[in-house]
């Protein structure tokens, strides 16, 4: 039984102990404070303490909020718009204008599915050439009219297949990293749950890096450079580990910004209280960025990226 | 690094040649040929005509005017910022590379001129943990492009690289950024960028800078795409037709500007250079 | 022009209404309906909700807040720079359209208010000669364009098109390119071009204006494409899917943003440009 | 018999005699002569007075040099680039850069085919939306060095079919005139064959629009117009007329600035010397645009398409 099972066991043990104590009449409160206590004790500990791999599989909880579930908490508004306009409209990736805290922003995620017919749908939040290129295509709009570009990542990666090959899915990511290096409004990209490689990247260039506090943001999968660079598929704790994919680890390394705090358990548990959380710190972070004038804000974005990187410097013999 | 003890700063001279060999096998038509002879006929095959593996010095002698290449590299190394181990530590990897391959890392850089017109060209190592893009590589890159900003030269890219430098974790990742970024400033100075893609050019290489070239050329043979065969059959498990990324494919569909045989890259080159020459 | 003999400057007028008669009958349901029942319910039958065709007029009617409209048209007509006809005089067809219609020309331009939100508004006359465009509609939209970016307001156009007036050649064609044009100031303007395609939106119309809005919303049951499935047919007999240029054919293909019900268009509206709002 | 057909029996003839005179060393000269006074005299009479309807045929003679004719011709150092990167290359778009008169200049041509094969490969010169959207690449590259663009328009129309809608050939063809209206580069456009509708004017907007003699630019083939205006298919010479297609109508109603001579007969009767009045003319309007600084030259094509149409003022009551 994983840890969290054994939390959901002691929860609905409580809640049918609830359940009789009123349906019954029999006084069993001191036995639900004594559970409850220690279920509180067990999520502290086991959240404190996480591992690399237990936040990965966090990140991917099937029942962890999606763009779509932030969007409707987060924004008011909501306005989606379709298509690249040269091909195709790909649900795995929403687009759209929306308002917060009183601003139009344009707001650009990546969108899993819960059912099999949803993630049929959304393609698993792994986006097509044409997703890519339609947030382009909204970047450059909110670009015409200042709109600041709120990017939401949860994605294992771009779609791997014949037909993104066909439809040039490396320019398609390429051209958004460059478009993102110099577009002339602020950007606050946030992981919120899967930052998976290029196709993370692709929505994610940005004034400002955040993700919550449970998501994961690499290079590859821990089962990728399992089977890959361990050659054993077996090594995903292990590679999940030397990744160094979780949002401490990252912020860490100076590579993110900041981390947003998810309810003990994860955001899940309380969705509404994630968003909150999300909310505030894109809007602290909007106050921050919209006063910069644009052209400091694009080249402090551009000496960002300049400057990103770690080597070892030879000195001249 | 102890191979490179007392070798702290090591830069690229074309003129010292590694491997002094005589003989070597065609793994296509399984001659024994003359060294001397196939590196004359651009690393082909004198009996089959199949392409010998070039490595990124000798892909430099392919290309340029001889005697003209000067390292222009930053003085850098790989580092290890995430203390990366799998099967072995990622710091051993780097020095089996070095020794390997007598590189750095996995980028050449240097200025160079092409039928005499000057340029600034970097060349991946394939050879060098798989010609992977990690912080140094990146760096090199914009150092690249900013050197030809510089001259107002043209920047010539020659890829070959299987992706990002998984060992380095999100710095490999945003390594993409990081030369797409600095890319944006060519466009701006009014400098041509060619991006020449060999064998192969695949993943965050091909999704960022290789992909952002104004012209792109194709060596005759390169593989060519985001996501390779055995990612798509272990996600999605799809057929996949026999021309898969291959330069037909990459031509058929828009990728590339041209597929180039590698007898004739040079001189294609110097062609499409002479045609910006006014400009840079 | 005979009929509009002592009119030489007619301006369009909302609230006066061409048509008494009392009665209508649904060509979907077969129905008789109350036609101010009809008007009242956006043009959509009460019995069997079907679209009854909207003139211009009642277009504007239905999207734009009540007694807002003033006509800012310039006052043109078409004129016949080929000397051109064919089955008829040129001239005759635009004198039979200005008839039927009571419009100077196939588009109606003016500012007004949606939801209180102040807009420069063309809509498009399907019956005046098809809706086509010519040297007047391409002058009345690049007006309508530099309205707005005088009064700092949104721009929407509402296309109702079959394409190109023929009978005006080559000045036809090249009004795609004028409204092209002065459609690119918009945006160094920072002036939002909402796009509102109906029934039908297609051809030299199309392919230039009504494709280059910030935002393009698509009334349900718009055909929407450029070569109409007769020329097609004519030019190469290929087989066409059922949905072929209809409103999810072009949702699905990435061609527009939404596609919206006539009963919810102006309150769709109203919320788009209020999150331009702040903007214009 | 078409006229045509009268001439190429009189020329065939005249080389018959000729052959005899040699061979057989009978004396044919005076004989000879006249035959070829009177072909002249035809030929003057004949293209002289050409009607609308035997324009067009000359516009798409199968034997008329096409864009990759001229391209050999007028330009040197021609090197062609491909694709759109975003999903395919058009084969009935040629692009590239080439040198013309010492200066670099980006080529764009819409290309026919001659055989059945050829015509195949090219699609009868009607370019798909991906051909569109390689030329406006071509174009940004241009104007990214400054590079004049040279245009060859040559095509019955946009390829018409269910895969340029699914590509969303409209917004290919209207993006195109928005790129061109505001290029920050000289654009000198020719029509050299067939100006077929919007297909044409996708690359046609330019500070300086020029025709061939016999070349038609339209706004609807003369078919079309037949089958669509006069419901008869075979009112194809009246809608020639009707629609005012020629250089010299299109020159007088001020739509193009300059018409380039064709040698007697068609340009296919020597092509060489069509090439060379075509260089000349490419030649001559790129000395007087390069100089324009490039505000100036933008804010004149913009003025040059804000007045372009014909209406009449209506007056106040
Ligand atoms: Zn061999
Ligand atoms: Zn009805």
């Amino acid at each position: 039984m994983s840890d969290e099972q054994t939390l959901d066991l002691l929860e609905a043990k409580i809640k049918e102990l609830r359940e009789l104590n009123e349906t019954d009449g029999i006084d069993l409160s001191a036995a639900i404070a004594e559970l409850e206590e220690k279920l509180a004790v067990l999520r502290r500990e086991m959240y404190s303490n996480l591992s690399e791999w237990e936040r990965v599989k966090l990140a991917r909880h099937p029942e962890r909020p999606y763009t779509l579930d932030y969007i409707g908490m987060v924004f008011t508004d909501f306005y989606e718009l379709h298509g690249d306009r040269l091909s195709g409209d790909d649900p795995a990736m929403v687009t759209g204008l929306a308002r917060l805290d009183g601003r139009t922003v344009a707001v650009i995620g990546e969108q899993k599915g819960r059912s099999v017919e949803e993630n049929k749908q959304r393609n698993f939040g792994m986006p097509r050439p044409q997703g890519y290129r339609k947030a382009r295509r909204i970047m450059r709009l909110a670009e015409r009219f200042s709109f600041p570009v709120i990017t939401l990542i949860d994605t294992p990666g771009a779609y791997p297949g014949l037909a993104a090959e066909e439809n040039n899915v490396g320019e398609a990511i390429a051209v958004n990293l460059a478009t993102m290096a110099r577009l002339r409004t602020p950007i606050v990209a946030t992981v919120i749950g899967e930052g998976g490689s290029g196709g993370a990247i692709a929505i994610g260039v940005a004034d400002r890096i955040l993700m919550l506090e449970n998501a994961i943001y690499s290079v590859i999968s821990p089962e990728g450079a399992a089977a890959i660079l361990w050659k054993d598929k077996d090594k995903v704790k292990e590679a999940a580990a030397a990744l160094s994919l979780t949002a401490p680890r990252l912020h860490e390394l100076g590579v993110i910004d900041a981390i947003i705090p998810e309810p003990l358990g994860g955001a899940h548990r309380n969705p509404a209280q994630a968003a909150a959380a999300l909310k505030d710190a894109l809007i602290r972070n909007l106050n921050e960025l919209v006063p910069i004038p644009t052209d400091e804000l694009v080249v402090a974005r551009y000496n960002r990226y300049r400057g990103i990187g770690r080597y070892r410097t030879l000195t001249e013999r | 690094m102890p191979i490179f003890k007392d070798k702290k700063y090591f830069r690229v001279d074309l003129e010292k040649k590694l491997d002094e060999s005589l003989w070597i096998r065609c793994k296509s038509c399984g001659q024994l040929v003359f060294k001397r002879r196939v590196r004359e006929n651009n690393n082909i095959c004198p009996h089959c005509g199949a392409y010998f593996f070039l490595t990124a010095k000798e892909r430099l002698e392919s290309l340029i005017d001889p005697g003209t290449f000067i390292d222009i590299s930053e003085p850098i190394m790989d580092d290890d910022p995430l203390t990366f181990t799998d099967t072995k530590p990622y710091p051993k990897r780097i020095e089996e590379a070095q020794e390997k391959t007598g590189l750095a890392s996995a980028i050449i850089l240097g200025s160079a001129t092409v039928t005499e017109i000057p340029i600034v060209i970097g060349v991946m190592e394939f050879q060098f943990i798989g010609g992977s893009m990690g912080s140094v590589m990146g760096e090199q890159i914009c150092r690249g492009m900013e050197e030809a900003i510089q001259r107002r030269v043209p920047f010539v890219l020659v890829s070959s690289s299987g992706g990002a430098r998984v060992q380095e974790g999100i710095f490999s990742l945003m390594q993409m950024a990081k030369v797409a970024a600095v890319r944006t400033r060519l466009g701006d100075e009014g400098i041509p960028f060619i991006s020449i893609m060999t064998y192969p050019t695949t993943g965050g290489v091909q999704a960022s800078i290789a992909s952002l070239g104004d012209v792109i050329i194709a060596e005759k043979g390169a593989t060519i795409g985001f996501a390779g065969r055995r990612v798509i059959k272990d996600t999605i498990a799809e057929e996949l037709p026999e021309d898969f990324q291959t330069d037909a494919f990459a031509l058929a569909h828009g990728v590339i500007d041209r597929v180039v045989p590698r007898e004739s890259l040079k001189e294609e080159l110097g062609k499409l250079l002479s045609l910006f020459a006014e400009v840079a």
